[in-house]
């Protein structure tokens, strides 16, 4: 139940980041989202994704508070929004009608079939050494995937950093000479 | 297990060579520059050796089972035919456009990090093709986007960067479709080993979660390829781009991450059906004809080529969703011819770039006189892109169009040939205005692109004459081996598990 | 900032480093890992500039220090995956696994996370610098 | 049901944020919604009732874990949100440079 509370409570704030004005508050409010979503992996027995996933949320936070303070608040004109709405709405009906039917051929909820994951609850602990699971299964059986996961860090970072770096360009085209 | 322990090095040897760069490159002058050549020239001869070890394999494919955990408990690499192909073509590419752009890079400032973030980009792609394991195919699809963004911006004008941003936020949503996708298939099947999925998705009965997955990885994996519903990135991000990237995005990264992830998910892993393919076959003819009409009217050459890829990505995937040998051989042979003669055209608009500097068509004119070698092997990158005998373009298109003709959708062969006819209308007004014709007055100074920028080009333009061999009996092989694991279907899964339990 | 804040910070920045080790060290043992170790680890750094002000972090820190520190991370772990070769296959974990719910126990689980710790660490720290603190100092001129 | 309905739509609300917001920080944290719900539909995915958190304790065997394979991939999966969302803020930051703006209706020199 309080999953659905909180799932509510996302879904609220998002509208709000979404719709209002004032850019630091769309910042404030995906906040919200970002720190329900670390209590909701709380109830969903996922603490390894909670501090991770509060972490994040704060260093995202300000990052994009840093960014965005002090620059332009463009007033949003929506043309055609009887058009874009009509539009949107279907579109999203559409997709959960058919969302809905796929979901409910899915086990259900709260009783996954876990015919991989049995092995790692069974054998993760002797067979890799560590008690934590998660930590198995990331640094261990799916060691790759971590690799691939600092890879992208280590990508962004650098294209972050090439993106920034100034000038781009050491020779000028000819022809603006 | 002796066998196979080369297949790791496809993202081994890239990586390491990313990691030492970024921490090398600023020290040493022409530490990146060596890097880079040594790394991919081992990814070269490496994918031409796993042609020679799945050869002598005994069962006609080859698994590398990451830290010694069983599929489906840990994650395995499979090479296979059509894996292999995959890799000769980028590795084919990009160790050509990596000599190119030592020196086409030295507009630009920093070439470290370019080259780090180029090497990234070979790694996603090097480990989207041999991955075995669905969600590490996300991952690695997910570095080689990330790369490519970082790269379309690297030259921080602010048409780079608007298109980078665009491109960043369409190739996210994109992904994040994937990934939902991937949720469901995990949810039904409760593992994400490809060929343990296939497995369960044959055993178990539903009827709508295929049919959602299918749309969810259509919807990303088209925006991916650029399929024409999904385009709107691709002229935007490919010209911004510096030329030899252009080469690699237009040439490999959409084939990459599109067309064989989405081939190779549909046919081997959730099946297909015959309703599947004709979506396949008309998104294929829509690009097709859409691409190519775009393209007709553009004067920008990098503009004008970006809208070709999405055409020539047409022909391949109406040749793959034929679903008949003749077609998928048609498909995945015009696949690697079209990544060669693509590759060459972007390195071409490089060059003219480099030494004119402009892109213009209108501005320029006459450039044989002063640029023999670059308009040469534009020519014939041009008559191959427009299936003009005898060069490989020409036998890629004659099989489409003739498995269109065998399965009896002239419809499509119609389009196909239509498509073709405008693509030579278009590269003859290329030829037309960049090379032939009088020498403008502003671009008397102009010389010839360096040597290495020219041995890429002539190795590439060599390729596009020889590409016909590959049909000879002898090379055929390596297109039939493709060919055969696209046919095989879900029968992957019990070819993949029973090399794996070897 | 006001004295309020830079004592305080004094006070607290060391415990919020040591809090990061500890995660990054017990990865194996209790929630968090490498990954939200490292992030700490930059937080407390991060923590540090807010307090005592761009100008003089950006004098202090150089971009080069940090971008060297996050290849040797990255190259740390490409390494602790090769060491699985000397076991014949790439990612294995070759090192003795010792008693559970001991800190030095889980083979080469403990190095990836350290690995990972700095990499991670280091690079949220350089987003930070270059993003933060090196474009705002710019703009505020 | 209700749980994973709830989670597609906050994934249809960042996708509408994504699709029709004009400006480039809104755009951003539309995709940040659309992370946000694909990692808790994942993580829903693999939740059990009554479920424990996947860590062995040392006196007792806990039964009844939750999977932690979908937690495992959901920990990359933030990972490359963050990098994602680190590149687009750092493009924005320099589109504004040049353009003054973060609107992009007036940021429009590419035809499309």
């Amino acid at each position: 139940m309080e999953l659905h509370i909180l799932l509510i409570f996302m879904i609220f704030s998002a509208i709000v980041a979404i719709e209002v004005k004032d850019l630091l508050s769309s910042v404030i409010a995906v906040g919200a989202v970002g720190f329900a979503l670390c209590l909701a992996f709380l109830i969903l027995k996922a603490p390894d994704l909670a501090i991770t996933q509060l972490v994040v949320e704060i260093l995202c936070l300000i990052i994009l508070i840093r960014a965005t303070i002090n620059k332009d608040l463009p007033l949003v004109i929506e043309g055609r929004w009887v058009f874009n709405t009509v539009s949107t709405i279907a579109f999203v009906g559409v997709f959960l009608f058919f969302a809905w039917l796929a979901l409910s051929e899915l086990p259900r909820f709260g009783e996954p079939t876990m015919a991989v994951a049995k092995k790692y609850l069974e054998e993760g602990t002797s067979k890799t050494g560590a008690v934590n699971l998660v930590t198995a299964v990331i640094l261990d059986f799916r060691a790759y995937d971590t690799l691939g996961e600092a890879t992208i860090l280590f990508t962004s970072v650098i294209g972050l950093m090439a993106i920034l770096r100034r000038p781009g360009r050491s020779r000028r085209k000819k022809n603006d000479q | 297990m002796d066998q196979s322990n080369f297949i790791p090095l496809f993202v081994i040897i890239p990586l390491a060579a990313a990691f030492l760069i970024s921490l090398l490159g600023k020290f040493i002058k022409w530490f990146s520059d060596a890097a880079i050549c040594v790394s991919s020239a081992l990814l070269l001869w490496f994918s031409v050796y796993a042609e020679i070890a799945l050869k002598s394999s005994a069962q006609g494919v080859l698994i590398y089972k990451v830290g010694g955990w069983v599929p489906p408990f840990g994650i395995c690499m499979v090479l296979d035919g059509l894996t292999t192909l995959m890799l000769i073509i980028v590795n084919l590419v990009s160790f050509f456009v990596a000599l190119y752009s030592l020196k086409y890079m030295e507009q630009y400032t920093d070439k470290t990090k370019f080259f780090t973030l180029f090497s990234l980009m070979v790694c996603g792609m090097n480990g989207v093709i041999i991955t075995g394991d669905l969600f590490n195919l996300y991952v690695f699809l997910e570095i080689a986007s990330i790369a490519s963004y970082a790269l379309v911006a690297f030259g921080t004008e602010a048409e780079e960067l608007e298109a980078s941003f665009k491109y960043a936020i369409m190739g996210s949503i994109a992904a994040s479709f994937i990934f939902i996708g991937i949720a469901f298939l995990y949810g039904f099947t409760s593992t994400l080993n490809m060929a343990d999925m296939a497995r369960v998705l044959s055993l178990k009965s539903q009827t709508w979660v295929i049919p959602m997955v299918t749309v969810l990885f259509l919807m990303g994996f088209g925006f991916k390829a650029a399929l024409v519903p999904f385009h709107a990135w691709l002229p935007d991000a490919h010209p911004s781009a510096p030329a030899p990237i252009s080469a690699m995005l237009s040439g490999v990264l959409i084939k990459t991450l599109g067309v064989y992830a989405l081939i190779r998910i549909f046919f081997n892993i959730l099946g297909v059906t015959a309703a599947y393919l004709s979506i396949l076959m008309l998104l294929g003819a829509v690009s097709m004809i859409v691409g190519v009409i775009l393209a007709l009217s553009q004067w920008d050459f990098k503009r004008l080529l970006a809208y070709h890829s999405i055409s020539q990505i047409g022909y391949v995937v109406l040749g793959i969703g034929l679903g008949t040998p003749l077609g998928i051989l048609g498909g995945l042979f015009h696949l690697f011819n079209h990544s060669i003669f693509k590759s060459l055209l972007f390195l071409n608009s490089g060059a003219v770039d480099y030494a004119a500097g402009t892109r213009d068509l209108k501005e320029m004119g006459g450039l044989a006189k002063v640029m023999p070698w670059t308009a040469k092997t534009s020519l014939i990158a041009s008559m191959s892109i427009s299936g003009v005998p005898p060069f490989n373009g020409f036998f890629s298109k004659l099989i489409i169009i003739l498995a269109c003709i065998q399965k009896g959708a002239i419809a499509y062969a119609l389009c196909a040939v239509i498509g073709s006819i405008l693509t030579l209308a278009s590269f003859m007004k290329v030829q037309r205005y960049a090379f032939s014709g009088e020498l403008k007055e502003k671009l008397k100074g102009i010389k010839e692109v360096p040597w290495v920028m020219r041995f890429s080009m002539v190795g590439l333009a060599l390729v596009c004459v020889l590409g016909g061999v590959m049909l000879l009996p002898h090379l055929r092989f390596i297109l039939d081996d493709a060919v055969g694991v696209l046919l095989q279907g879900r029968n992957y899964a019990a070819v993949v598990l029973d090399a794996a339990l070897k | 900032m006001t004295l309020i804040v830079k004592t305080i910070t004094r006070l607290t920045v060391g415990l919020i480093l040591l809090f990061g080790i500890y995660i990054i060290l017990h990865g194996h043992l209790s929630p968090g890992g490498g990954f939200a170790g490292g992030v700490i680890v930059a937080l407390s750094f991060v923590h540090l500039m807010l307090a005592f002000g761009k100008e003089v972090a950006a004098a202090k820190v150089s971009k080069n220090l940090t971008s060297n520190l996050e290849s040797i991370g990255a190259l740390m772990f490409l390494g602790v995956s090769l060491l699985g070769y000397l076991g014949g296959t790439f990612f294995l974990n070759v090192l003795n696994k010792g008693t559970p719910f001991k800190l030095m126990s889980a083979g080469t689980i403990i190095l990836s996370n350290i690995s990972i710790g700095i990499k991670v660490g280091v690079g949220l720290f350089a987003i930070f610098l270059a993003l933060v603190v090196l474009e705002g100092a710019k703009k505020g001129k | 049901m209700i749980l994973y309905i709830l989670c597609l739509i906050l994934f249809c609300v960042g996708l509408y944020g994504v699709l029709r917001k004009r400006n480039l920080i809104k755009i951003i944290v539309g995709l940040g919604i659309i992370e946000y719900s694909m990692n808790l539909f994942f993580v829903l995915l693999g939740y059990r009732f009554h479920g424990r958190a996947p860590i062995d304790a040392q006196d007792h065997a806990i039964l009844n874990m939750v999977d932690p394979l979908p937690q495992a991939l959901v920990l990359t999966s933030i990972v490359i949100g963050l990098g994602v969302t680190a590149l687009l803020i750092a493009i924005a930051v320099r589109i504004y440079e040049k353009y003054g703006t973060f609107d992009i209706t007036k940021i429009n020199r590419l035809k499309g």
